[in-house]
């Protein structure tokens, strides 16, 4: 029993780590209707900011504000100078797009900082509590809040703020939002910002336990695109429920579904998304939306 | 040979919305029949339960005695029903010609190994079904725009390139959503001529959701009115057009003395 | 007071021109209607003034020439353009439609008591207030893309076969409605109508496109008058 | 079948000349392994550049010859791998240095076929190092069954009873660690697996495995782990399930400063691994000759400006070392003469060996350095150790 | 004089021979980088058929070419006949990928993405599982495709042979697939299901077809990779190179079959040119091509000739479109404006007879 609770513990704290970059996925799908797969090396770029800034004998609080704010105006600018030529074009292109951007950015950060690892100091301390006979990092705590601060804070966003709503009008339909006097390329812009701005909080929150490489983020990419697949596309507390569960679900089956195992544990969550998927294709959290005939 | 509908107290509902509700009529082969009602009334929807998209929760559709409820859409086409869409659904960077020649398809022999080996007689059949859906194109005005994009078109005319997919595929039950959307009036006129030269033609059965009155007069035995899902009469265009009910739920009162 | 006035407007899709020459004026107040067959330029005209194509000639509103201004600008300026075809908002729900149509506003009051005027102008979508756009019926979707225009409480509406797929007595309630607020509010029109008669109703004098130019323009009566316009028209 | 001869024009093969001699390198430059990847090319270019900066190696023929080093990226890709081998092999003497098991399999077949060798490169697949089968290849770094069992013998002789927990990285890497401590303890009754886990190298986290691991009550931690990051967050995760069994960590996951520091080692009771490479970070070689010297060549020649946190610098740095050997010893310019004077090194310490340690290229189906010593992290830096405990 | 059809005829002959002639002209370094991009090129054909041309967005193409590598491999080692190789490396990745499609194709859009993006990621785990058959993390070698005595050939010109004949195969018979009915149902499958639905094309049974065809062509793709690379292992199939095939096809050009030629050349040049400029940044140098091209050219590289045509066109002096326009009297739009434009009225009338 002590186990279990330990393993949906330490699922939960997996789970923050998708959550937190899926989240920033959600908020670029929301505004520019594209799945972002430089949203990972995006986080890197900023928490390589964040890091060198703390070399620099910043706080690290300081840091990441600054790295946040940093991390906005290339966000905003990436979409200005790169992004902007693709929007209207085939989603396919724009999205290898994206891939490209990741493979530059890492390169860039290949060249700039090295590909080893370096440290990086955790906003909260890794002394433990015990929660339910489970030992629970600070740190797994604090993450678990940030994102749910964050969570809350863009479903707010996009459901109650008319902010929010032209982000999304705008991803539905840029040629009517324009009609309609929507800014539509500052909303685009705003978008990718505030994306890249909130991956500046993931890869902070993130790094120390990955420890800073280009790379960081592939892997945990791979799992935030189920999870914002499986929460549905649109909601935020969606994904990330979905990325708390894929992380709970993966734990408890390596250890007590013997076929599956440590090796074939990543199979759970797409088995997992699948299943869900078949029975509401929208995902756990989603509104479905009907395409007329 | 045309084909005969039947549907009785069909009823779909979406959620707690309540689309149609126990709705039945009949049209016999070979009869151009009207579907009028206001916006939301349920035309569409109706259309699209025929079809198969949409899966009524009850009742029962025949098409020529056989129930077809649940049977997929595709299944459907290939047993002779075709439609257009009320809102113009074409393949836009394709020309006029290759989004015709889809209303083939069904007439197209040969799998996915005869056609990756090209033989002979399948690039035949699609010679001639090119050669056929030219001509098809021009007895409806728009061979000219054969080879354009249909992006390069102004929407007007898509609707006609639609009537000429479904018409290509020789179906048997012919549903049209608002042909004559869009259309100046001596286009209209045109469409009027295409669809009674089509029946005469081709054996072919024929429903109409138009809210062009002036067509639904000018085209169709019989029509059923819908409103709010429920059938309001069920008759000749002459008696709908007379009908008060039919007159304060759709046609409006002041329209009478304009209607073309 | 005129306030659009098209001087000799030319457009091009790529090396394709379509409008060649294309001029009319809109008074302060007024409305007048575009007729023209499928293909004429109708579309197109609305579209070069509301910055979705790029358009040679003038073109003034209130005196200033708007071409090159971006579509967003062009509705900052008081002009609401409905396009043709849906073009709206599928998954939003009607009411976060109709509050994207009020974007510019800033008056919150006046923002719902005008989602009230639409709903009680259009009961259907007040029946589907919390619906996604894309589940509406093709006639309901029609109702949405004219009630987000008169959300943005526009200087000139530009209208691009408003009543397509609208039942005759919708249709007719929708063209009163806009008619009336002409009367009340003083907006100004331009019309493209594909149903002469309704546009009639609505228009005191039109200009008819062929091939991207006008080949006749007059007041309502004149137009009504004559014989092609008959026949080609208003079916007489 | 037959593939092109570019193997010798008159006498001396490709790749050399009177005044140079190519060497190819394809390695990992981008992507999860260019870490360890750009160290394996840091380090040789340090050597050469430091010798080529000094005259030139001599070679057994008599002439003074400048290395040259061409090193491509091959992404850890296989098929990258063979790509740039075929690019390099109309050019390059030899093929060196690169690391990985599949990207190194990938061209051994062609580099047979076309007699172009592929020496001292880094990886523990003892099928490199097999002369019947892979005449033409020798890898440089112990087998990792080598170094498993060095810690498994350590282990089987301490006398008291241990319990041992096992995670190891799902590949050929972490079978072989595994295997060589089954081997190590064979026999040894006081010692005993409890359990076996293994994780993806592609993991996020081992948290699980800790846990479950943590639940055996183990006294012993055998860890056969080749990722940064994990490896600390297996040292974090432990203590803060207050499990702290003694720990066992290969060579190229055991830098004090990159991996033990953070990781909070000096919690438990002994953390162990083996090596045959002094490390520079340790506080006690850092008055080391070898490792000044390497260090400042590996700023200056090899562009690598920190002190390198993976092993396969300082690895890389004594291929360098042994090559030179084995040219010194070359009478004839040719691949042939080559592999004969590089099969006859024994007992040579090159640079940065510890003691205890050396290199023996004659010994067939072993790597040129099959000995390691066994080292405990004493919190600082490593000091070899004898017995456990 | 010549029929149009004997020219025809003849080109494709001569074309045909120059290809062949190919491997005998260059240096074997060419030829491996050809075959090579053989390789990637049937894969990235695959990929095309349920993407570019049907509009499921796969990230699994590289399990199909693993899986084809694996069977040829294993067949080659357990020594196989060579045609029986070739045929189980195409028809054990496309029963799979049929498998894999009834279910894939329940789903639409992203979702269809996620599930193919989980085969490379839970293949290389499984791989490495079945190592029995696989070789496990260490691969397999096989040098099945050297040359035989009886040809007089150098291996790598064999290997380019076997390289042109069976991707050419492959090519002809998707080109012949995707022109006619089949290509018009993937398109419209793409573009509109329900319209598919109405004209008689069930969306499901085109794309399980289509995903099935794409994974038979990334058999054919594994099996080229076995003759060509000789060696596979686990590190084949990863998620990466099924990213990198995706970025291959945009940037040759979608549903295009020389797009997918181009999209293979990308695959296998591109980190070659990051090598020959620095080995160090390679990634970076990589992802600034990919911007690179895609900026000038969004269509894809088989889009060059096509933008090279319009710029062309735009900078003729004046004259061109507006000369056309004033002697018809007329804007140009082609034949309908100057079939429609007199009428007697001013009036169109209707649409032209
Ligand atoms: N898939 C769906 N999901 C939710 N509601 C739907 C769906 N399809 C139709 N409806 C609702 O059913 C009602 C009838 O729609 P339908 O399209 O059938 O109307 P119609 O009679 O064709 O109207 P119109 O003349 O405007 O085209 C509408 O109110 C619409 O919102
Ligand atoms: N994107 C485009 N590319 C090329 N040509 C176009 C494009 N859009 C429209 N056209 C052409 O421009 C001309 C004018 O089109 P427009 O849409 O303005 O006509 P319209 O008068 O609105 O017709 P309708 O009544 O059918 O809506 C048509 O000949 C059309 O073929
Ligand atoms: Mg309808
Ligand atoms: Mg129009």
């Amino acid at each position: 029993m002590g186990q279990f609770i330990q393993l949906v513990v330490d699922g939960l704290s997996n789970g923050s780590i998708y959550a937190v970059l899926a989240l920033a996925i959600v908020l670029v799908n929301q505004a520019t209707g594209l799945i972002n797969f430089a949203q990972g090396g995006m986080a890197v770029f900023s928490a390589y900011i964040t890091w060198l800034l703390t070399e620099h004998g910043l706080s690290l609080i300081l840091a990441i504000l600054l790295s946040v704010l940093a991390s906005f105006v290339l966000g905003a600018l990436v979409e200005r100078l790169v992004m902007r030529r693709f929007e209207r074009g085939d989603p396919d292109t724009a999205v290898v797009v994206t891939i490209g951007l990741l493979t530059l950015i890492t390169g860039i950060c290949g060249w700039l900082w090295t590909y080893n690892n370096q440290q990086f100091r955790s906003l909260f301390s890794l002394t433990t509590v015990s929660i339910f006979g489970a030992a629970v990092s600070i740190r797994s705590i604090g993450t678990f809040a940030v994102i749910a601060v964050i969570m809350l804070f863009l479903q707010a966003l996009f459901l109650g703020t008319k902010f929010g709503l032209a982000l999304r009008a705008v991803a539905i339909n840029p040629k009517s939002a324009a009609l309609s006097g929507l800014p539509v390329g500052r909303l685009l812009m705003a978008g990718w910002g505030l994306a890249a701005a909130l991956g500046a909080v993931a890869g902070a929150l993130v790094a120390p336990q990955l420890t800073l490489t280009p790379g960081m983020m592939d892997t945990a990419l791979v799992y935030a695109l189920a999870a914002v697949i499986l929460g549905g596309q649109s909601s935020p507390v969606g994904v990330v429920v979905a990325a708390w569960l894929i992380g709970v679900v993966e734990n408890l089956a390596a250890v007590y579904v013997h076929f599956i195992g440590y090796d074939l544990k990543v199979a759970v969550p797409f088995i997992l998304t699948f299943v869900v998927l078949v029975v509401r294709p929208q995902g756990l959290f989603g509104r479905k939306v009907v395409a007329r005939v | 040979m045309a084909a005969e509908l039947t549907l009785t107290d069909v009823n779909l509902r979406f959620g707690g919305i309540r689309v149609l509700t126990e709705v039945g009529f009949a049209v016999a082969p070979g009869q151009i029949f009207g579907l009028v009602g206001p916006n939301g009334a349920g035309k569409t929807s109706l259309f699209n339960c025929i079809s198969g998209h949409y899966r009524p929760s009850s009742g029962s559709i025949t098409i020529d005695g056989v129930e077809v409820l649940g049977t997929a859409p595709a299944t459907l086409a290939r047993h002779g029903l075709a439609r257009t869409f009320q809102h113009p659904a074409l393949r836009l960077g394709a020309t006029v010609l290759e989004n015709v020649l889809l209303g083939a398809h069904t007439r197209l022999p040969g799998g996915p190994i005869e056609w990756s080996l090209r033989l002979r007689h399948l690039t035949r059949s699609e010679r001639e079904l090119r050669t056929e859906a030219l001509e098809l194109l021009d007895r409806n005005h728009l061979g000219w725009a054969a080879n354009r994009r249909v992006d390069e078109l102004s929407h007007g005319l898509h609707k006609g390139i639609e009537l000429c997919r479904a018409l290509l595929s020789r179906p048997k039950l012919l549903l049209l959503d608002e042909p004559a959307a869009g259309l100046p009036h001596s286009e209209v006129e045109q469409l009027i001529e295409t669809v009674r030269r089509v029946r005469a033609e081709e054996d072919i059965t024929v429903v109409i959701v138009e809210h062009h009155m002036g067509l639904i007069a000018a085209l169709t035995d019989r029509v059923v009115v819908l409103d709010h899902g429920r059938k309001l009469m069920d008759g000749t265009a002459a008696e709908a057009q007379s009908d008060p009910r039919v007159i304060e739920a759709y046609i409006g009162n002041d329209a009478v003395d304009d209607a073309a | 007071m005129t306030l659009l006035e098209l001087q000799s407007v030319t457009a091009f899709y790529g090396p394709v021109q379509v409008l060649d020459g294309v001029s009319l004026s809109v008074p302060e107040g007024g409305a007048v209607g575009i007729l023209g067959a499928n293909g004429a330029g109708k579309t197109t005209t609305l579209r070069s003034i509301s910055g979705t194509v790029r358009a040679g000639g003038r073109i003034l509103y209130d005196g200033a020439d708007i071409r090159g201004k971006r579509p967003e600008q062009v509705a900052a300026m008081g002009i609401a353009h409905v396009p043709e075809g849906r073009g709206g908002f599928g998954a939003l729900t009607v009411r976060e439609n109709l509050r994207i149509g009020a974007y510019l506003r800033r008056d919150r009051k006046g923002v719902e008591s005008d989602i009230e005027f639409v709903l009680e102008l259009f009961p259907n979508l007040r029946e589907r207030y919390k619906s996604h756009a894309s589940a509406l019926s093709g006639g309901e979707q029609q109702m949405l893309a004219v009630g987000r225009a008169f959300m943005a409480k526009p200087r000139l509406l530009l209208l691009d076969e408003a009543s397509l797929g609208l039942a005759p007595s919708t249709a007719m309630t929708v063209y009163d409605a806009i008619a009336k607020l002409r009367r009340e509010s003083g907006i100004a029109m331009l019309v493209v109508e594909q149903n002469a008669n309704l546009a009639f109703r609505l228009v005191d004098s039109a200009t008819v496109l062929e091939t991207g130019r006008n080949v006749l323009s007059g007041t309502s009566a004149e137009l009504k008058g004559m014989d092609e316009i008959r026949r080609a028209y208003l079916g007489g | 079948g037959r593939g092109r001869d570019g193997a010798s024009h008159g006498g001396a093969s490709t790749g050399i000349t009177d005044s140079t001699i190519t060497l190819g390198i394809t390695t990992p430059l981008s992507g999860a392994t260019a870490g360890p990847g750009t160290c394996t090319v840091a380090g040789i270019k340090a050597y050469f550049g430091a010798a080529n900066a000094a005259g030139g190696v001599k070679f057994g023929d008599g002439k003074t010859r400048k290395v040259e080093i061409k090193s491509l990226d091959d992404a850890y890709d296989p098929q990258k791998a063979k790509a740039n081998y075929d690019q390099l092999k109309g050019s390059v003497f030899a093929m060196t240095a690169g690391l990985g098991t599949p990207t190194n399999r990938a061209y051994r077949t062609a580099a047979i076929s076309d007699k172009v060798p592929q020496v001292l490169v880094m990886t523990g697949d003892p099928i490199f190092n097999d002369t019947s089968q892979s005449p033409y290849q020798l890898s440089l770094v112990p087998a990792y069954p080598n170094e498993g069992e060095a810690f498994g013998k350590l282990l089987a002789s301490s006398g008291t009873a241990h319990k041992v927990a096992v995670l190891s990285q799902n590949d050929d890497y972490g079978q072989g660690y595994v295997e060589g401590l089954k081997k190590g303890i064979e026999g040894a009754s006081n010692i005993k697996i409890v359990k076996e886990l293994t994780y993806e190298a592609t993991d996020t986290s081992v948290d699980a495995q800790i846990t479950e691991l943590a639940a055996t009550g183990a006294d012993v931690m055998f860890n056969a782990m080749s990722i940064t990051p994990l490896a600390i967050a297996s040292l974090q995760k432990a203590q803060q399930l207050n499990w702290k069994p003694s720990w066992f960590l290969p060579s190229n996951t055991s830098s004090p400063a990159a991996i033990l520091k953070p990781g909070n080692a000096s919690a438990y009771p002994g953390v162990y691994s083996v090596s045959f490479a002094k490390a520079p970070a340790s506080p006690a070689f850092a008055n080391d000759p070898d490792v000044k010297k390497f260090l400042s060549d590996l700023k200056q020649y090899g562009s690598y400006n920190e002190t390198p946190a993976f092993p396969h610098c300082m690895w890389s740095y004594m291929a360098g070392a042994i090559l030179e050997q084995a040219f010194t010893k070359m009478t004839e310019p040719t691949r042939d003469n080559f592999m004969k004077a590089l099969r006859g090194i024994s007992d040579f310490k090159a640079p940065l060996m510890l003691d205890g340690t050396s290199v023996n290229t004659s010994v067939d189906k072993q790597p040129a350095v099959s000995a390691v010593v066994v080292q405990k992290y004493n919190g600082t830096g490593y000091a070899t150790v004898e017995n456990f405990g | 004089m010549f029929s149009r059809a004997w020219v025809r005829r003849a080109i494709t002959a001569i074309a045909v021979i120059a290809v062949l002639a190919v491997p005998l002209g260059f240096d074997e370094y060419t030829n491996q980088n050809l075959a090579r991009i053989g390789v990637f090129a049937v894969a990235v054909l695959g990929l095309n058929v349920v993407m570019g041309y049907t509009g499921q967005v796969s990230l699994g193409q590289i399990f199909f070419v693993g899986v084809g590598a694996y069977v040829t491999a294993y067949g080659a080692t357990h020594g196989w006949n060579i045609g029986v190789v070739l045929v189980a490396s195409i028809l054990i990745p496309g029963v799979i990928g049929l498998l894999v499609a009834l279910a894939a194709a329940r789903l639409g859009g992203l979702a269809i993405a996620m599930l193919t993006l989980a085969l490379p990621i839970v293949g290389v785990p499984l791989a490495k599982r079945l190592s029995d058959y696989t070789g496990g993390s260490q691969g397999l070698s096989s040098a099945f495709s050297s040359a035989p005595e009886w040809s007089g050939l150098y291996n790598d010109q064999w290997q380019l042979y076997v390289v042109l004949v069976v991707g050419g195969a492959v090519f002809l018979l998707t080109r012949n697939l995707v022109r006619g009915k089949y290509g018009r149902a993937f398109a419209i499958v793409k573009s509109n299901e329900a319209v598919a639905a109405s004209m008689g094309i069930s969306p499901y049974r085109y794309k399980v077809l289509a995903f099935t065809v794409a994974s038979l062509i990334g058999g054919v793709s594994g099996f080229l990779y076995m003759a060509v690379v000789q060696f596979t292992s686990p590190e084949t199939l990863s998620l990466g190179h099924s990213v990198t095939l995706l970025a291959s096809m945009v940037i040759g050009g979608s549903a295009s079959i020389v797009g997918s030629l181009l999209g293979g050349a990308y695959y296998v040049l591109a980190p070659q040119l990051a090598n020959h400029v620095d080995p160090n940044t390679t990634e970076l140098l990589q992802g600034a091509l990919l911007l690179l091209v895609l900026f000038l050219l969004p269509g894809g590289l088989v889009s060059l000739p096509r933008v090279i045509a319009r710029k062309l066109r735009r900078n003729r002096p004046t004259g061109g479109a507006d000369r056309q326009q004033s002697s018809s009297g007329a804007p140009a739009r082609g034949r309908k404006a100057v079939e429609e434009a007199p009428t007697m009225s001013g009036i169109p009338t209707g649409r032209p007879e």
